[in-house]
């Protein structure tokens, strides 16, 4: 743990640095350097002001709240079928994932559980998605640092992964297919076998992402031992998901807190690395990919039969009465803290989204890298801004 | 066998793909370069990309099943769907029987501007008055365009698929599109 | 140089300038149609631009047309004069390098008995022109750029020096056209029917040469002044239009220029075997086969380029003065004992 | 041509370089300067080398090339020493020795 | 004769009103890139006095390395866009009266002893390979201490340089 001491003496001397600057305001010479609003490496509209010296930075702060939807409030003027569709939209990548807590919640309150085929697709489409969002970062991390063909290729077999969610929901990226006490409708015939091609074609896609950037010496030169995060800080800081899992915390939702999905019907393992390096993040994200396809392979194998949706009222009124379920998003833990007053929508909705505390250790972990490293730092913590401001 | 370097065994996966799709299997011409037939890209213009039937285009507006009851336009998320009707008397259903109050359809718009594709409207029409078509391909370039009324919704009509088959082990059954 | 029509001296100049100046947008407008638009598009699964012309290959024109089309932007601090003098200065760099790449026994323009010395001299001047841009578009970005490009190029500058340094040992002259007679003329250990190409008795050479080039040109595992994700493009994030384009047709022109040197120098050039060196018929098929030897070269380049992720900055000076340094000396050594020994 | 030609712009050069050196403020410019003379010396060296047919001008032009080499890298990293220590590059301001 | 006259006129002026201007200029990058044009118009000169090996050395170490390097050390420092007023010191009438006088007597001296003595054009040219020669015979000892100077500065200059 001597990199941990040394880099904590680091960010000691430096944030001393940096009072010091801010107290006497004795120009230094350090500059200022704003990575956003808008710049490629923040896919989206988050800035993280960086004081430089040289091409190393000494503070780094992210300024987030250029994308604020307002969401929470948003769904608390609309009825619970209608906050999904808001809902879809917060981490665009894995939308069907987000649907899911939210929905649980709502289930929750009313006492009433979805049938098991509904879960079990639920939990297909739930790993899809999750699938669908590691894919593109296995991609982006790539062009983060400057390799430009790993993104086509994410996207070329992210396609298909999409079509197989828009074959059964209709949606690509907004599926809006979940709905309190089940599905809106049942897979369509064909497609399992369909999809085990696709799970196929992306182990394809996973073994390629190793050859060309895993395997990669320069890959490893630049993510190796950059923005090591050690787990008591991640743990400090909230950090959930494969950025936690890399930091060696043995950390999964799916297996410790299984909300009611069919994750604990299938043979599965979760994935860490100790490093806690960007390396890491990467490598058990990739992981994650691969495990996803078994989890999927293995739960086509045994869709049960039966209804799709449980008996629930025509017009939904959710009884008074709190609820939190948060799952293992493909970012990390995301939860719906859901108030009823027993009224067609949410008197409250708390949104609690992954990326908003993963992105809020970088100016934990950015203090002292060179410039180039943030990049690496923040493409490997891999955020998404609408889910950072919902 | 000793381990390839990275470096080399990256630019095999590079030179393989561009491999396949200069040259993809195609009986024995597979020698001569097809890279219209390797690429996964679609040439949009050219060549149309068939979405799946259940894909979620564009809504059809099936007018004589529509009661003007207004659930769709009341649980639409963003309101989106305007509707206005009147009643009329109709014709009894049997003769000597009372003469009913039918609600007639005077307006019908979705603004496609404001539209979240989401689907509610379809789902909570009880009469099975709006569908799903996966037809894609009525961009404008002025706004207010956007806006089809009952006329144009109408038309879509002759594009929607019928419904798909279910999955072994369901027990949803499939419905009808009334033509 | 008299049967060329045996025209005074300054027509016959005019004309090869003529000639080269117009090479330099025909040469990136190849390198871009073959490599940057249509390898890398089948490297990634993808068709490239397919509209414009035959197989999109009129693509670029459309792009310069249009880059031409565009309003020439300054911002408002940037200092204007030095903002744009720089891309001239970075294309006249690459125009330099053409003046002594020998296309066929009498197609040079400027034989220059210093030909390789010079080309090294000319080519180290685009960094100035980078510099300028960075410095005087008053952005942080380009400044920081600008500087990395500056302390990249200056880093590998002299590995490119010294793996030449290796084949000029060899070769035994800094003359270009020389160095194609000496490969064309040389033998490996008695067998010259192919002559010597340096590739095979210069290959660590010739490795280094490329990897510097690839770093001379800012190509992908060294391009961390251009970085898009980080740096937004670097020295040239200010410019629009016209001068973009200048600096874009000059990183392609010069990369035209570098893999013409590497042919030149390892590959043995225009010389076909099986032609005596002076065959003046080789006058026409020498640039053929340059042109050939050049794409060959080139692919390699934008192979590498399209596959890589990038280096960090201190990671590729680490490399430049820890790796590459110390192994082009060890290869001037060892081909000195060669040639002395042999 | 003259050989004055040459040796009249070596004069010039050696005058501006001169006035840079005494009436510049900044340690950079006056580095600049210097290069300016040695230069106004190099031209004069090939001048004369070629007036008198010997190569021994040309070799002493490098010569001085190699040392003016030297002493930027030298001469730079003093500067920047400098600036780093003091946050100036002004030479007026480097008046410690002053009693 | 003529065109060499042309183009010494040419050069010479460019020479000349660069290095005025990079005395007089209050940017220092502007400075930075007079300078480059008096070197680069230098260089050309040299080709003019059939010393090729000396032109190509003067752009490839001063243009492309020295004033890189200068560039690098001015941007490294902050350089500001748009003119400093403090460029120049108070003492530049002085300055300049010293440089006129020095100029002055130089240039007569010059007139006096040459006058319009020509350019011996019709010696021998020396190509590369002559200079070579003489540097690795007569002056070889010179060269080592060259070499041995460059070592010097350059391992003066790390240290001078490093941050600890």
């Amino acid at each position: 743990m001597t990199a941990t001491s040394d880099r904590e003496q680091m960010a000691y001397v430096s944030a001393q640095a940096a009072d010091a600057r801010v107290n006497v305001e004795l120009d230094t010479g350090d500059m200022t350097l704003n990575i956003g609003p808008q710049h490629p490496a923040t896919h989206g509209t988050l800035r993280i002001a960086c004081q430089l010296d040289g091409e190393q930075v000494v503070v780094a702060e992210p300024i987030m709240g250029y994308m604020h939807r307002g969401y929470e409030k948003l769904c608390e003027v609309r009825t619970y079928p209608q906050c999904t569709t808001l809902i879809n939209r917060i981490d665009w990548l894995g939308s069907f994932a987000n649907e899911v807590p939210f929905i649980l919640a709502a289930e929750r309150l009313m006492e009433v559980e979805a049938p098991p085929r509904a879960q079990w697709i639920r939990t297909i489409l739930f790993e899809l998605s999750r699938i669908a969002n590691l894919a593109l970062f296995l991609g982006d991390m790539g062009v983060q640092i400057g390799a430009l063909t790993p993104v086509f290729f994410a996207f070329r077999d992210r396609e298909r992964v999409l079509n197989q969610i828009e074959e059964v929901t209709g949606g690509r990226f907004h599926p809006n297919f979940d709905r309190i006490g089940g599905l809106k409708d049942d897979i369509p015939k064909g497609w399992v076998e369909e999809t085990r091609s696709v799970m196929e074609k992306m182990r394809t896609f996973c073994d390629e992402m190793e050859d060309l950037l895993v395997g990669n010496e320069i890959f490893q030169a630049r993510c190796r031992g950059v923005g090591v995060i050690p787990p008591e800080v991640a743990l400090g800081y909230g950090l959930s998901g494969a950025n936690l899992r890399a930091s060696g915390v043995d950390w999964d939702l799916r297996r410790d807190a299984n909300p009611g999905l069919a994750w604990d019907q299938v043979d599965w393992r979760v994935w860490t690395h100790p490093d806690g390096d960007s390396f890491a993040r990467y490598w058990v994200r990739l992981q994650e990919t691969r495990e996803a396809t078994r989890i999927v392979d293995q739960l086509l194998d045994g869709i049960p039969s039966g209804p799709i949706m449980a008996k629930v009222p025509r017009i939904i009124k959710v009884p008074a009465g709190e609820a939190y379920i948060s799952t293992e998003n493909p970012l990390g833990e995301m939860g719906y803290y859901v108030v009823s007053k027993g009224d067609l929508g949410p008197f409250r909705v708390k949104i609690r989204t992954p990326s908003f505390n993963n992105i809020s250790i970088v100016p934990w972990v950015m203090k002292g890298v060179y410039v180039p490293d943030v990049i690496t730092i923040l493409g490997s913590l891999y955020f998404i801004l609408g889910d950072i401001d919902r | 066998m000793p381990q390839l370097p990275g470096l080399i065994k990256g630019l095999g996966v590079t030179a393989r793909t561009a491999g396949r799709t200069l040259f993809p299997k195609r009986g024995w011409k597979t020698l001569i370069p097809a890279p219209q037939k390797g690429a996964v890209t679609v040439q949009y213009p050219h060549e149309k990309e068939a979405p799946p039937d259940r894909a979620r285009g564009v809504i059809a507006l099936h007018e004589e099943n529509c009661t003007a009851c207004m659930l769709c336009s009341r649980s639409c998320p963003d309101w989106c769907i305007y509707i206005e009707g009147h009643k009329v008397k109709a014709p009894p259903r049997r003769e000597g029987g009372k003469p009913r109050t039918v609600n007639m359809l005077d307006r019908f718009d979705i603004d496609y501007a404001l539209c979240m594709y989401c689907g509610i409207c379809v789902e909570v029409c009880p009469f099975d008055a709006l569908f799903w078509t996966p037809e894609y391909e009525y961009s404008e370039s002025r706004i207010a365009d956007l806006l089809h009324d009952k006329d144009r919704l109408g038309e879509w009509m002759e594009t929607v698929p019928d419904f798909l088959d279910y999955e072994a082990g369901s027990e949803q059954k499939v419905r009808k599109v009334p033509r | 140089m008299t049967s060329l029509l045996a025209l005074p001296y300054w027509q016959e100049t005019g004309i090869k300038l003529g000639l080269a100046l117009a090479v330099i947008p025909t040469t990136s407008l190849i390198l871009v149609y073959l490599f940057l638009f249509k390898m890398m598009a089948f490297m990634q699964s993808r068709l490239g631009p397919n509209d414009t012309g035959p197989y999109g290959s009129l693509q670029l024109i459309a792009e310069a047309i249009k880059f031409l089309q565009k309003e020439d932007i300054h911002p408002e601090q940037a200092d204007r004069r030095v903002f744009r003098m720089a891309p001239v200065v970075v294309l006249a760099s690459t125009f330099l390098l053409y003046v002594v790449l020998p296309a066929g026994p009498d197609a040079i323009v400027q034989n220059l008995d210093t030909g390789v010395f010079y080309a090294m001299a000319v080519s180290s001047l685009s960094v100035l022109g980078i510099l300028m841009a960075g410095w005087a578009s008053a952005n942080k970005y380009a400044l920081l750029g600008g500087l990395r490009a500056a302390g990249q190029l200056i880093a590998y500058e002299l590995p490119l020096i010294l793996a030449v340094m290796g084949v000029v040992i060899q070769a035994e002259t800094l003359n270009l056209q020389d160095i194609v007679v000496a490969q064309a003329t040389g033998e490996i250990f008695g067998f010259g029917a192919i002559g010597n190409p340096f590739i095979l008795t210069q290959f660590i050479a010739f490795l280094i040469f490329m990897i510097a080039a690839q770093a001379e040109l800012t190509q992908t595992p060294f391009d961390m002044p251009v970085a898009e994700t980080e740096l937004v493009g670097g020295f040239h994030i200010e410019y629009t239009g016209f001068r973009f384009l200048l600096f874009f047709m000059a990183e392609f022109g010069t990369a035209f220029a570098f893999a013409a040197l590497a042919s030149v120098m390892f590959l043995g050039g225009w010389w076909i075997p099986g032609f005596e060196v002076d065959d003046n018929i080789l006058n026409v098929l020498g640039p053929g086969v340059m042109l050939g030897k050049i794409l060959l070269v080139a692919f390699f380049i934008f192979w590498v380029r399209f596959t890589y992720p990038r280096l960090r900055e201190d990671q590729l000076q680490k490399f430049a003065w820890k790796v590459l340094i110390p192994l082009s000396l060890a290869n001037i050594v060892l081909t000195g004992i060669f040639k002395v020994v042999f | 041509m003259l050989l004055n030609q040459f040796l009249i712009l070596g004069a010039v050069l050696f005058a501006t370089g001169v006035y840079g050196v005494l009436a510049r403020r900044n340690g950079v410019m006056v580095l600049m300067s210097i290069e300016l003379m040695l230069n106004a010396v190099n031209i004069n060296l090939v001048a004369f080398g070629m007036q008198h047919g010997v190569v021994s001008g040309q070799v002493f032009a490098l010569f001085v090339i190699a040392v003016a080499a030297a002493e930027v890298g030298v001469g730079l990293a003093i500067v920047l020493l400098l600036y780093r220590n003091r946050t100036s590059i002004d030479v007026e301001d480097f008046d410690l020795m002053r009693g | 004769m003529v065109a060499q006259n042309i183009f010494f006129g040419i050069l010479a002026a460019i020479v000349a009103i660069s290095a005025l201007r990079m005395v007089t200029t209050r940017n220092i990058v502007h400075a930075a890139l007079y300078l480059v044009a008096v070197l680069a118009g230098l260089g050309a000169l040299y080709v003019l006095l059939t010393a090729e090996f000396v032109a190509t050395t003067q752009v490839l170490v001063y243009i492309g390395a020295v004033m890189v390097l200068f560039l690098f050390g001015i941007m490294l420092t902050k350089a500001p866009l748009g003119n400093v007023m403090e460029m120049t010191g108070r003492q530049w009438p002085l300055a300049a009266v010293v440089a006129a006088l020095l100029g002055g007597v130089t240039i007569y001296s010059l007139v006096d002893r040459f006058g319009s003595e020509r350019l011996n054009t019709d010696g021998p040219i020396y190509r590369t390979a002559d200079v070579s020669d003489e540097v690795f015979s007569t002056y070889i000892v010179p060269f080592e201490a060259v070499s041995v100077l460059l070592l010097a500065a350059l391992i003066g200059a790390i240290v001078l340089a490093r941050k600890d």
